[in-house]
């Protein structure tokens, strides 16, 4: 669990009835029937805005709402519960940190206001091919273009402008801002199992519109791309806590052989066991955005151990979710089938457990 | 050289002979050949294949060859299995009718039942879908309110069954009725045969997590059902159902069977999509770890599956091992089918809209898998079983 | 400055100066200080650190300091805590009386009683035993038949405990006694104080698979109990018991803190002891991933304790998250031992006879430590209350 | 479970017989008690040998008794089962199949009859170091001697003489026969936390009486490691077994609560699952017998294999049956305790389950 102050808990609660009306899981379930252009409903992100949502962690001097990152943790939490799909995270939460994390003052003032009131939205795109890795290494500058491909970019094609990673001629990282409708720059966009949307980038010496570059800018890319994956980590969290209210509810409900199913002890103690697991988990995740909040700005141990701990739970719940729903628990009639997509999906972006298993044991010098 | 040593020459010649090259591979689910009548084939091979295999009664290897079947002992089918396996045959035929309700009806039938349904079953003629379920009834089979009012010559049934495995396709169902509602849960119910063409009938499709929708649910509103069509006693049908679920696990536990059959060939596809490290090995510590410990458990269950037959031959058999299988092969697949998604990556998300089909079907078959843990007895049931029945562990 | 912030600074002045140097390294438990009649120091120094610390009663922080307690609040005392850890300075005093008669004592004592052993728990003078389970009780602590019968102004108790941790150096021994033998089984138990030196007791100690005898089965042969030793009600024993053992549960929660402090370091362990790769990584990447799995559920019960001291403080914690602790923190430490007895290899398989004390000590503390999910309640009856009270399932 | 013939099971009827009057587990425990320098009872090594108990494998034509190894296997499973220290293990399996596959016809010829009777012990030094590696490092041949050191010999202090895996000159795999009186070599006799006898084998400039060398040697040394390997699986089959039985047990007679223990549901599902494990990890060790009787040579998928297996399951379940057993398995007044012991002892005898795995994966080429 997370401790929120009041105005996080109003905050939450708000952000928690607005979902309850405007984005219940039939929403996503609606959603992913349409063509893949559509990557949210625009209805829906509209309404996230005029509560401010996208300008949630940002502080007051930013002109941001200053709830903290403890705030739009809770927010995000909510947003998993639901399945709500909206550029938060890609927009929201990620573009933002690399703007905010990479850019020159200049460009900060340029690009956060759009981003922060939800005016405008951008995707970071980062992963080539199908691992994740956070290195560019096929995606080249050359003069004032970029050539490359890259995969998995959340909401790609209807977003305004992407931040691409690349490698610039003496191979130094750069961060190259793209628009949507440049020549060269081809989006396919697909719905994953999950139902969002996601691009595969192709850029053929397309026409940068301007750089974030500079020595700090590989550093800041990783902090964002760490605020990033501790958010999602939130989101994981509200899918993973769904999940196991939804199963218990069920248990206690259903009844097989005259008694409650949520008697067998077998499956007392393994819903009890994902409990603990996963309070273990939020434990971390929540510390995680204390650390944010209180200033910490390395925090690639944090998110690797949240994300590796998130997804091994999210990914066991979503299985012990289906099972215990028995035969209903794999038709598409019941939402569980849903959550278990999302959660796979949700397990490869920004690396797997594995992968921050690996790094986690790097970070830490063995 | 013994008698089994030539049956198996005979056998693998006779295999060279009649399995065209192209029914020697890997089966895909398109090209599985369903029985019933509105079964058709994907190729000539494969109809010919087919064919071969009906006409010695080897679709059905160990039925009795006056019922159309292959007449064989256990240890010839199994050589023929074996040697199937040695080609890489495909199964000339699927269908439940084959799996469960023939060796049920052997055992239950009456003269007249066996006459009629089994040489059909084993031609293939008639698709056959299981109604067991009521909706609700999940674990607790016997929980059952479909109901059949004797009328003397003909009952009347009424209610409805869900998980009927492709009943809209099917001729004809196998269904476990209330014959006695004031009888104890497990009495009162009997063991019917459906015609699907009989009126009152109807069926819907429900869709699963994979994106397919092989089960429907079937609706019977006051369906005629003559008395000829009852299996085993009025009321008795809890022992026939019982015989007929024994096939069910088994067949769950080598799934793949009914499944398409899918190779993934889980270290390819790693070696092919993973980083590997300078001595060639999977650079990703973790995940090869995990690799290696599914490919053990694979074996180790094929393994299992050798020791069990030769315990069954030496008749020293500990009757508490086969009762393991199917657990440990569902839960070993959907290990398997974890795996193969983390490899894949994000090419592991698509279930549709790619341009790769066997991808798509590796994704799809992680999903649809994830009943094989539930169906046919789930887990928690077969440790229940395991544990009392199997370590003698007090109920 | 706010009145904690003085408070802080305040605590790490007092603390640098009495805390000698040598007081301030993890402790082994050859220098435990151990409250009673037969305690000893290991060191001047370790003396000198006791009593400053009794002197202020910051060996019981948060008791009421007319009883001789350290009268801090909740939050001063988890301020001394933080700096206690900065400092690494030594538990000043080790005491079953301490850590869990001493609160039951203050919620359900007499003031007689209060005013007669609570100051003396504080000052280390009396070293208190536990004597709840009968043998053959385990996990169901109510179903004890020693027996104390009511004569008016004493009692007379019969029968055995097992489990009484170091009994045969205890001067003291709180105990659950049946004092009515017709009552159900949670009723008719008394809560006694008795002590050790009474005509009739007797104890003898019981070896672990560490090597280790620390617990003791202590006998009581018609032993006279003043009435006056009687804690809560006649028969009302029960309540007094689970108060009590809430703090027994919190304690194995952070089980560390009791036995000795070992801080294997696993990873230093591991990388001196380990072959590494060229980029100094541990080379067998299976042991590599399960020592960070295990690094990273460490950390994350720490920011569960946090969590939770927040969420106490804030006035909002989710009751269900306390339950889990026990379970966590022992499955984790076992968890611990294992790697630890790994990384060691052939090291690690030797308890005694080898010329590494700390080696040793390490594959002691593994054996050891497979008591920490079965004293104090089981992990199974940790899991029930988390599943029943926690998440609400039925019972 | 093994499938065996009439003849394999009249032997281990034979066998646990005498196991369960002359070496009750009771027997272990007295034997713990004694100095290091007794590695087994004299009588019950006797009677083992009466029995030609160390000729079971070995084929009539080689003067043994043609049980084959299926025989051996349920044999060694059986001591498993009562804890039994002798040096069937060092000796008997392991020391025979070095001389017969890395020893000329002659020295096949002098050494292997004294084996087979019993009448010499022997034991092979491989480890060096705390981790068990297969290849020798520094212990190296000079000339006619040979100096390094090994640990974790089984029964070293006791054994007549020593096969000492090492490198020539060359750097060239070979294995010298050092007897035990030789001037040079030091033993340090040690009693591990199983109870029995293992030994630090320290050698400084050792005369060596006999080499066993040539092309064959390193290959024929891997497959008789193999072979012990398997063979130590079927000992850690048998006390897996035995713990599952006792806990089993256990579990059928004790009440609380006014219940059987055994009714849990939670626990019959946890010793189900064990079940299970320990059932497919049976089943590989029993293939892996067979694959020898039928002459296959490779043997190290199969060793590897069968020690990851049955070295996780029996780990797992020794921690079961402790923690089953609830107060009383953590006393020495119970056998669980040494069960315990000596699983963690066999999981780092020949490897450990992580070492397998990783050489399982090489071998299979990823």
């Amino acid at each position: 669990m997370m401790i929120l102050n009041d105005e996080q808990r109003m905050l939450r609660d708000t952000i928690a009835d607005f979902l309850a009306k405007e984005s219940p899981v039939d929403a996503l379930r609606a959603l992913r029937d349409q063509e893949p252009e559509l990557a949210w409903e625009p209805s829906l992100w509209s309404g996230l805005c005029e509560l401010g949502a996208p300008a949630v962690a940002s502080s007051e001097a930013e002109g941001g709402l200053g709830f903290g990152q403890v705030g739009m943790g809770a927010l995000i939490l909510e947003t998993g519960r639901t399945l709500c799909a909206s550029p938060l995270l890609s927009s929201a939460i990620h573009a933002q940190a690399v703007i905010r994390h990479c850019g020159s003052p200049a460009q900060i003032e340029r690009r956060l206001p759009g981003l922060l009131s939800g005016d405008t939205v951008a995707s970071v795109a980062i992963q080539e091919g199908s691992q994740f890795r956070p290195a560019p290494r096929g995606t080249r500058r050359n003069g004032n273009t970029l050539s490359g491909d890259k995969s998995l970019v959340m909401d790609a094609g209807a977003a305004d402008y992407l931040l691409v990673s690349a490698l610039d001629e003496a191979a130094q990282f750069c961060i190259a801002v793209v628009h949507l409708n440049t020549p060269g720059l081809t989006i396919q966009s697909q719905r994953l199992m999950d139902g969002r949307q996601y691009g595969s980038v192709s850029l053929e010496i397309v026409e940068v519109e301007e750089w974030l570059e500079g020595e700090a800018v590989e550093q800041g890319f990783t902090r964002a791309l760490d605020e990033a994956t501790i958010m999602l980590c939130c989101e994981m969290l509200g899918a993973s806590r769904e999940l196991l209210d939804r199963t218990v509810a069920y248990l206690q409900e259903r009844e097989q052989f005259d008694v409650k199913v949520g008697t067998f002890q077998a499956l007392q103690h393994r819903l009890a066991t994902a409990y603990c697991e996963l309070e273990l988990a939020a434990a971390s995740v929540f510390n995680a955005l204390l650390a944010m909040d209180k200033g910490e700005t390395v925090l690639s141990e944090h998110a690797s151990r949240a994300k590796a701990l998130v997804g091994d739970i999210l990914q066991h719940l979503s299985n012990e979710a289906v099972q215990m729903h028995g035969g209903m628990g794999v038709t598409d009639e019941m939402d569980i089938g849903l959550f278990l997509k999302r959660s796979r999906t949700c397990n490869q972006l920004f690396g797997n457990s594995a992968f921050h298993r690996n790094r986690f044991a790097t970070l830490r010098g063995f | 050289m013994s008698d089994m040593d030539s049956f198996r020459l005979e056998t693998r010649a006779w295999l060279e002979a009649h399995c065209p090259v192209s029914q020697r591979q890997p089966i895909v689910r398109e090209e599985q050949i369903w029985a019933g009548s509105r079964s058709t084939f994907p190729s000539e091979d494969a109809r010919q294949w087919f064919e071969a295999m009906r006409d010695r009664g080897w679709t059905a290897p160990t039925w009795p060859t006056e019922l159309g079947g292959g007449g064989l002992s256990s240890e010839e089918a199994r050589i023929l299995e074996q040697e199937m396996a040695r080609l890489q045959c495909r199964p000339p035929l699927y269908d439940m009718g084959l799996w469960m309700l023939g060796p049920a009806l052997l055992t239950y039938g009456t003269p007249g039942q066996k006459a009629l349904h089994i040489p059909r079953i084993v031609r293939g003629e008639v698709r056959w879908a299981q109604g067991y379920s009521d909706p609700g009834a999940g674990s607790d089979l016997a929980s059952l309110s479909t109901r059949a009012i004797d009328q003397g010559d003909h009952f009347v049934v009424s209610g409805t069954k869900i998980w009927t495995t492709r009943a809209d396709v099917a001729d004809w169902i196998f269904c476990l009725v209330r014959t006695d509602p004031d009888a104890s849960k497990r009495e009162g119910i009997s063991f019917l045969l459906i015609d699907m063409a009989s009126e009152g009938v109807s069926t819907r499709p429900i869709p699963l997590i994979s994106g397919e929708s092989e089960f429907c649910q079937t609706f019977f509103d006051e369906v005629q059902v003559p008395r000829d069509n009852l299996v085993g006693e009025l009321n008795g049908g809890w022992e026939v159902a019982k015989e007929l679920l024994k096939h069910e696990r088994k067949l769950m536990a080598t799934m793949e069977v009914i499944t398409e059959k899918v190779d993934v060939g889980l270290v390819d596809l790693a070696k092919s999509r993973l980083e590997l490290s300078d001595a060639g090995e999977i650079a990703d510590g973790d995940l090869r770890s995990r690799i290696a410990t599914h490919l053990m458990h694979a074996d180790a269950l094929h393994h299992l599956n050798e020791t069990i037959y030769r315990g069954m031959k030496a008749g020293q058999l500990d009757p508490a091992l086969p009762l393991t299988l199917k657990y440990i092969g569902t839960t070993e697949q959907q290990r398997k089918d974890e795996l193969m998604l983390e490899i894949l990556g994000t090419d592991g998300l698509a279930m549709t809209g790619t341009d790769s089909v066997e991808q798509e079907r590796m994704v799809r078959n992680w999903a649809y898998n994830k009943a094989h843990t539930i169906a046919g007895g789930t887990s928690e049931i077969q440790l229940n079983i395991i544990a009392r029945r199997g370590l003698g562990l007090p109920e």
